[in-house]
């Protein structure tokens, strides 16, 4: 740890310690879920990193959209990030999510994702190896260097009108709204 | 399989049966016999059900149902020296009208491929617990795996037709 | 006590795989389990009527993640035997060592998930370590880790690349190695045999009644296995044994998947003894943009890591499939064998019984 | 059951000791497989643009994008359009990579890319020749900054391997009659694909379409080899028809553009597009039973056709399928043209034009052969009596090489014309053939047929002598194989000097001198020799085949001073194929400079659209 | 001194707790064949936590986790560490009560949070709590007659003065109970059943963001502390080493040294405590139950029996 990381700490504790220990909400979204238990468990260890799977979003700050996201999963994938405690941040993996992947003309997949939950970065491949997934945390780390890992202000400030997206495809939520004065 | 062959016909009177090389047996049947088929093969020691399968033959406007057994076997051996194979069953029944007996008193694994089929071919087992949603969350004009169902169109109707936010932010300032 | 509705799944720790089981459970009992399928539905069958024969091969391998190998295989088989195709002897030899490793790996990754489910971190490390050796190995051979995309109708995709063989016999060997440490702190660690002897017990009788098959009727010790019955590829060319036991429960259950994983790993040495040294691998197929198969159907299988894997399938001699419906082995675990093993057991044992019968959610979603 | 203990697994703990053997990743890195499935690389040198890729997709991500930069040739079967990935589809299953034809995409042991924004994950793949800025050297690559745009050089994984290629690289053998056999009589040689052959070989079209771009007829290629494929020839032969009205006369000497351009030929041998035009032809026995086009409601409008050949039969037809009254004169007492007396029997018997023919006359067109204009009907009589006129006369002129006693020789086209419709010639045992074009190996090809059938059992030399040197000669490699197959001998490079007489006036041979170069820097031909250089061919008969002009005799000499000709001696026509004389069109060898049939057909459609707007606005 | 202390004491607990939390993450993780994260990664869990949004689910769920942690910090000034202590009155009595009271204040946040988990969880964590603190009630019944006292300083005052590591041969057995038991106190594998995460998705923590999830860890840090701490203090002699430091006994250094020793006691303990948690899988709630109940309560019982005898 150099001069400057040190100064970085004492200057905002708060962003460094959430570069530095992500704690991944453990869904299952999708097939990308295979190359997580790899990059947790010894080859790969993400634990060098902080990086450890957690039981509940409460306690996470980084929730990985593991692939495909279908409209049952959809529900739960915007139950859950609505649990985690901000700042949160979001990585979709593979194909999928970007553009509908394998599944664009599946009744039952969404074809893509940032229309309904922000997503701050992705993750390109099908699925993404080990690797790609410790370079993506990296990338998310400069992003939250730079301050434009903003997907949990940019839902709270749009919220209105992800929340219309949501709604416009489940017609029924089954929850209250997340924030009462959400505004333009 | 011949023998079985014989026996069937002679317990059922309304079937056509093919026997194919590789100890697939091809039964024909309407969909009144099904159960009772059904339950005579399993006495007969085809206890497996493998799978029930439904065909969607649109231009005839029949559903063909598709019931597959198989034995178990205590000792490995050979399909070659058991004489036994797979006995697939099929009924048809009409597309307008799917109507079915269901089979889960004979089968109880069949149940939740009877929830399946009725959600995704509209077909109605009668006597079935439980026909509830098994699989989706959304309601489909039609049954999604019926042939008239033409998922691009849908897809576009549906995931197309939600605009990104930034489309949606747009349209907002704009009115 | 009062009646809570509890859910397990689908974020959950100790899921493996997007599933949902509604328990009612009074205190630590459960009185009725309801199995939520679907969070990975995404018409799978609908989707391959809509793609071309040779466009399918890339796309069945997504219907199970865990194990994609024998979703290619027996779409291959099913092709293979409507259009009439034969594949040459070294493919066939290939394609069984291949599989034998997917059931390997598979079955690693099935050790990973019970171990971490039991909070037995240690062992799950481990696995999951060797399943990544294996991973490599199937990198190097097909191009990627987890969906390689190799078998397809005819035949295997490419060639075994030069000195594969040893590689792999130098992997499984140091696999093979690690067999005794395995044993010693997990297959016969008392309080692994405490937690899972006795629970999830699924009777012979039970077996049969609701169609189980692979592992769990063999752990009611009956040898069914489709490799015997119905020897596809080279499984007819080699000896093999099938471990059973007689308990019926998550012990026996799991103690089988462990001597499955031996069994494949002596078979993988026997195939690359028998295996032709050189020769073709596939057959070529059709042109894909003018491939049509003849009117027909049929039912293939073949054994999956988890047990008999179906696929019926009907062409009307169009360029697509006119209708497939893959019988996986999860589905009659995950909905039918799952829901009645979970009755009356602790809210403790529920992933426990869940991955000791190996469900895996996508398979059963398609 | 194995025993259980509660102490045996402490022997976990030893492993605290071992050393971890966990990759640490950013700073150790592990070696991606040699067939590693990353991301797209496409070498634009290679590529063609035949969209296979596109085709193959199961997820629809690749588009085939313009690129307005390249060249888009199609005549090379190169079209400017490359693939779009689009990495939100892409499932990374490298069927594009087994289904390229040129084997230009490759995937690439690149898979990292990580970025905020969606757009970035569309991409068009380059190879690293072209794109210096993204394929990084080694000491310049980092994997923290690795992404579509900043990829490593040489990093490919899964190549495209032809032995695993998803389409058939190998043609069907077209079966042939073997050289010693066939050189001693004047049968056809190709025998045709049975019904089994034609199928597989229709079966490895990939329906890319580059071949109709690159035929001057633009036939539905794709479509009527889909036909044959479906084993439905006369499906097929309707297609072709659409185009095409002498398939029986262009399923075997068309000069096959479309072969040219076939994305198969370059990892492989192009699709036999002709051969298979051939199997629809000879497949319908009786094209007037079979095939159930009508002429066209009368229009009353009258359209005289000099010359029936390629452009002259299928302006006919074209026109008749409109509606009008067309008749054809020909000199010959066939129909056919330079087609009926060209090339040799063996290559296109007189029954395969005659098929043709009468068809279009059943049509309605009337023949008026054995009738040459201007020397039986006056050409101003027919500008008189008809709205239009086409001339599609063809070359018929044989060129003279002009050296010292070159009248003594024999021209090639009489040569030809006599053996087939006329009355053998007599020929000696040593021929020599001045000329190096398809021409010249046709002569080569008869005069040794006709030596084997003069002087049967006896030894018997042809030679050529051309200008240009082995990679320069103007024929077709098969016609130069076949010709090699069947004993020819090749002089290349060599001009002719002198023709060397004996005392009795009778030919002795050839005198040649060295050439050394045929064309000048604009690349037009203007041959010059090493002057002292010289060789002696001996030879009794020498047959000269340098080339063919029109004969324009039959027009008056005012009309022919009003016809406009090119730099490059054709006749100049305007769009709709009308000459500078208004009611007068021009096509076939005396328009364009490929000088084949497919192209002369293309001409007559031009012409008969010419004519049509030319009639209707009368 | 006790002044001193009364900061001191909380601190050090608090930073040797996180310390100890990051060793056994490291250690596990050097079980596990692989490298593991840094020593303090904790910390730095710790940190992020407090820097998150928490949601809180009423007054309750802020109040049970303040109490758990308040009565964990005083917990700390019952307990000797080498010299340093800040009451000496404290009884053993008193301390059993209040590491009741951390569980306690838990449950109270995990029943306002109204997670179906949560309170499985909580019911687990008090079942587990009756189990083990039968025998922990016995073995500390039999350390209380041995040394005729209550006080756990005055205890640790005795073995100090015995310059014993194990003070007494009477006391093994208990010890022994004890150390079968600390699993379950400490909450380690076999004993992982309260969080359990794979099971009941950790349990009565279930809820637990932000702020909250950061008290808890500390919380979790400083009971990690106090287990261990009470087992070293009662069974190994707190911070004495065969009176190595009666020399130089009342200096500052000998306070220091003695700190030192307690430490690398802890830790050995917890390096046990780390190869038990990495070689079992957990119970389930009733076999560790049953567990508790049959041997660790019959030895502890035995000792009470022998020392009893004795006394």
């Amino acid at each position: 740890m150099d001069r400057n990381q040190i100064s970085k700490w004492f200057k905002n504790p708060g962003k460094m310690a959430n570069k530095y220990s992500f704690h991944v909400v453990y869904f299952c979204t999708g097939c990308g879920i295979i190359e997580i238990p790899p990059s947790i468990t010894t080859r790969w260890d993400a634990e060098r990193f902080g990086i450890i799977p957690v039981a509940t979003p409460r306690q996470a700050n980084l929730f990985l959209i593991t692939g495909y996201v279908s409209t049952k999963t959809l529900k739960a994938i915007i139950r859950t990030y609505e649990q985690m405690p901000e700042p949160k941040y979001t990585v979709a993996f593979g194909s999928c999510p970007i553009n509908g992947g394998m599944y664009y003309d599946s009744y039952n997949t969404i074809t893509s994702l940032d229309k309904y939950i922000p997503v701050d970065g992705y993750i390109a491949g099908c699925m993404p190896r080990p690797e790609a997934i410790f370079i993506g945390v990296t990338h998310l780390w400069k992003l939250i260097d730079m301050d434009k890992a903003d997907g949990y202000k940019r839902y709270r400030r749009d919220y209105k009108f992800y929340r219309a997206n949501q709604e416009q495809l489940f017609k029924e939520l089954g929850w209250p709204p997340l924030f009462k004065d959400a505004s333009l | 399989m011949e023998e079985l062959k014989k026996k069937l016909l002679a317990y059922f009177t309304d079937l056509t049966i093919q026997i194919h090389d590789d100890y697939r047996m091809c039964i024909n049947t309407q969909k009144e016999t099904v159960v009772s088929l059904l339950n005579y093969l399993k006495n007969m020691g085809y206890e497996h059900f493998a799978l029930l399968s439904c065909i969607d033959w649109i231009d005839k406007g029949e559903f063909e149902l598709i019931y597959i057994l198989s034995a178990y076997m205590e000792v490995c051996d050979k399909y070659q020296e058991k004489e036994q194979g797979i006995i697939i069953i099929k009924a048809r029944i009409s597309r307008d009208d799917a109507k079915v007996i269901s089979v889960i008193n004979v089968f109880e694994n069949a149940e939740p491929y009877e929830r399946e089929l009725h959600e995704m071919f509209g077909i109605k087992f009668e006597g079935h617990p439980r026909l509830t949603p098994l699989m989706l969350e959304r309601e489909y004009e039609i049954p999604p795996f019926r042939k008239d169902f033409d998922t691009l169109k849908y897809v576009d109707n549906t995931f197309g037709k939600i605009p990104s936010i930034e489309e949606r932010k747009a349209n907002y300032e704009r009115t | 006590m009062r009646e809570l509705e509890l859910f397990f799944g689908p974020q959950h720790l100790g899921m493996v795989g997007n599933f949902s089981i509604t328990l009612k459970v009074e205190g630590d009992r459960i009185l009725k389990a309801d199995a939520n399928p679907g969070f990975l539905h995404r018409g799978f069958e609908k989707l391959m009527e809509n793609r071309t024969w040779m466009q399918n091969f890339p796309l069945v391998c997504r219907i199970n993640v865990v194990e994609p190998d024998h979703m290619e295989l027996i779409y291959s088989m099913a092709v293979e035997k409507l259009a009439g195709i034969e594949v040459p002897e070294r493919g066939k030899f290939i394609r069984s060592i291949y599989c034998e490793m997917a059931r390997v790996g598979s079955h690693l990754f099935g050790l990973w998930a019970y171990a971490n489910m039991l909070g037995f971190d240690t062992v799950a490390h481990w696995a999951m370590y060797h399943r990544d050796l294996l991973l490599d190995l199937f990198e190097e051979l097909t191009g990627a880790r987890v969906y390689h995309i190799y078998l397809r109708p005819g035949g295997v995709r490419r060639d075994f690349p030069d000195g594969f063989t040893d590689r792999l016999v130098e992997t499984l060997h140091k696999i093979g190695g690690k067999v005794p440490d395995y044993n010693a702190t997990f297959f016969e660690n008392s309080i692994f045999k405490k937690r899972a002897e006795g629970i999830g017990t699924v009777t012979r009788e039970e077996a049969i009644r609701m169609g189980a098959v692979g592992h769990t009727i063999k752990a009611t010790g009956m040898k069914y296995d489709i490799r015997k019955i119905e020897p596809y590829d080279a499984y007819d060319q080699v000896d093999f044994d099938i471990p059973v036991r007689t308990g019926g429960d998550a012990y026996s259950r799991l103690l089988t998947i462990r001597d499955d994983m031996i069994e494949s790993v002596h078979m993988i040495f026997k195939l690359i003894d028998k295996m032709p040294k050189s020769g073709e691998v596939y057959t070529k197929t059709p042109n894909p943009f003018k491939w049509t198969i003849p009117e027909g159907e049929a039912y293939v299988r073949c054994e999956s890591s988890r047990g008999e894997l179906g696929l019926y399938i009907v062409s009307n001699g169009g360029e697509k499939p006119y209708r497939v419906h893959f019988n996986t082995p999860s589905y009659n675990h995950g909905l039918t064998v799952l829901e009645k093993a979970l009755v009356g057991e602790s809210v403790s044992d529920v992933g426990n019984i869940m991955i000791s019968l190996y469900v895996v959610a996508p398979e059963i979603d398609r | 059951m194995p025993k259980t203990s509660f102490l045996n697994p402490f022997k976990a703990i030893k492993y605290l000791f071992e050393k971890p053997q966990t990759l640490k990743y950013p700073f150790e890195t592990k070696e991606i497989a040699d067939r590693y499935r990353g991301f797209h690389k496409n070498d634009w040198d290679k590529c063609t643009g035949c969209g296979n890729c596109a085709d193959i997709c199961p997820n629809k991500a690749i588009t085939m994008v313009e690129i307005p930069e390249l060249p888009n040739k199609p005549e090379e079967g190169k079209k400017n359009k490359r693939p779009q990935l689009d990495y939100g589809r892409c499932c990374f299953c490298g069927l594009c990579v087994d289904i390229c034809p040129p084997g230009s995409l490759t995937l690439t042991k690149d898979f990292l890319h990580i970025h905020f924004d969606k757009k970035t994950f569309t991409f068009i793949p380059k190879d690293e020749k072209l794109n210096k800025e993204t394929y990084k050297a080694e000491k310049e690559y980092s994997i923290f900054t690795a992404s579509l745009s900043q990829r490593k050089e040489y990093y490919d994984g899964f190549s495209p391997d032809i032995r695993y290629a998803l389409f058939k690289p190998d043609r069907i053998e077209m079966p042939e009659i073997e050289p010693d056999e066939r050189k001693l009589s004047f049968i056809e040689q190709v025998i045709g694909y049975d019904k089994e052959q034609a199928k597989e070989e229709a079966g490895r079209c990939l329906e890319c379409k580059l071949c109709e771009e690159a035929c001057p007829a633009h036939l539905k290629i794709s479509d009527y080899i889909d036909a044959i494929y479906r084993d439905d020839p006369k499906e097929s032969l309707e297609i072709i028809y659409e185009d095409n009205p002498i398939p029986s006369i262009c399923g075997r000497i068309c000069m096959a553009h479309c072969e040219d351009a076939c994305s198969l030929h370059i990892r492989g041998d192009s699709l036999a597009i002709r051969w298979l035009k051939r199997y629809a032809a000879d497949q319908i026995k009786n094209f007037k039973e079979e095939l159930e086009l009508k002429p066209g409601k009368p229009t009353g409008k009258k359209v005289a056709i000099i010359g029936a050949g390629p452009s002259g039969l299928s302006l006919a037809y074209f026109l008749r399928l409109q509606g009008h009254d067309v008749v054809v004169y020909d000199e010959l007492s066939g129909g056919g043209g330079i087609i009926r007396i060209g090339p040799p029997t063996y290559r296109l018997p007189l029954d395969a034009i005659d098929k043709d023919v009468q068809y279009i006359e059943s049509l309605g067109v009337k023949f008026k052969f054995n009738t040459k204009v201007g020397r039986d009907i006056g050409f101003e009589k027919l500008l008189n009596d008809y709205n239009a006129v086409f001339m599609g006369i063809g070359n018929t002129i044989s060129f003279s090489t002009r050296v010292k006693n070159s009248e003594k020789c024999t021209l090639a086209l009489d040569f030809l014309k006599d053996n087939k419709i006329g009355k053998q010639r007599k020929v000696t045992k040593n021929i020599i053939i001045i000329g190096g074009g398809n021409v010249a190996m046709d002569v080569a090809r008869e005069s040794i047929r006709l030596q084997h059938i003069q002087f049967p059992e006896q030894q018997v030399i042809t030679k050529i002598v051309s200008l240009e040197g082995w990679d320069q000669l103007p024929a077709t490699k098969t016609e130069i194989e076949e010709a090699k197959e069947e004993g020819i001998r090749f002089n290349p490079s060599w001009g002719p000097k002198e023709v060397v007489l004996d005392d009795d006036g009778n030919i002795r041979g050839l005198l040649c001198k060295k050439v050394k170069s045929v064309f000048d820097e604009q690349g037009r031909f203007s041959p010059t020799f090493y002057e002292n250089e010289e060789k002696f061919l001996e030879g009794t008969m020498i047959i000269e085949a340098i080339g063919q002009r029109a004969d324009f005799s039959f027009l008056p000499e005012k009309l022919f001073k009003r016809l406009e000709f090119t730099d490059r001696k054709k006749i100049k026509v305007d769009a709709n194929g009308m000459t500078s004389i208004p009611g007068v069109f021009a096509g076939g060898d005396i328009v364009n400079i490929n000088m084949d049939a497919v192209t002369a057909i293309a001409d007559a459609k031009v012409a008969a659209e010419g004519i049509n707007k030319f009639l209707n606005y009368d | 001194m006790k002044i001193l202390s009364l900061f001191i004491s909380p601190l050090l607990a608090l930073i040797i707790g996180l310390l100890f939390l990051g060793i056994s993450r490291k250690i596990t993780a050097k079980i596990h064949w692989r490298c593991g994260p840094p020593v303090y990664q904790p910390l730095i869990d710790v940190i992020r936590s407090f820097s998150q949004k928490s949601i809180s689910h009423g007054a309750f769920f802020d109040f049970g986790i303040i109490l758990s942690l308040s009565s964990s910090v005083v917990l700390i000034y019952f307990l000797p560490v080498g010299d340093l202590y800040a009451m000496t009155s404290g009884g053993l009595i008193a301390f059993l009560y209040l590491m009741l009271l951390g569980p306690f204040g838990i449950a109270l946040s995990s029943a306002a949070s109204g997670n179906p988990n949560s309170s499985i969880g909580v019911s687990r964590k008090f079942l587990l709590a009756l189990a083990y603190e039968v025998p922990l009630l016995l073995v500390l019944l039999t350390v209380m007659t041995h040394y005729n006292t209550i006080s756990l300083v005055e205890i640790v005052n005795i073995q100090a003065g015995t310059g014993m590591a194990f003070s007494s041969w009477a006391l093994v057995l208990p010890g022994i109970a004890y150390f079968l038991i600390l699993p379950a106190v400490l909450g380690v594998r076999p004993f992982e059943i309260v969080s359990a995460p794979q099971e009941i998705s950790s349990g009565p923590v279930a809820e637990f963001g932000g702020k909250h999830l950061a008290f808890y860890t500390l919380q979790h840090a400083l009971q990690l502390f106090v287990g261990l701490a009470l087992f070293v203090n009662i069974f190994l002699g707190g911070g004495t080493l065969f009176g190595l430091l009666n020399p130089i006994a009342g200096t500052v250094w000998a306070t220091i040294l003695g700190i030192i020793i307690f430490l690398v006691k802890m830790f050995i303990v917890l390096v046990i405590e780390l190869f038990i948690n990495a070689v079992y899988p957990r119970f389930r709630i009733e076999q560790a139950m049953r567990y508790l109940w049959k041997w660790p309560t019959l030895i502890a019982f035995v000792g009470l029996v022998i020392v009893a005898i004795l006394n």
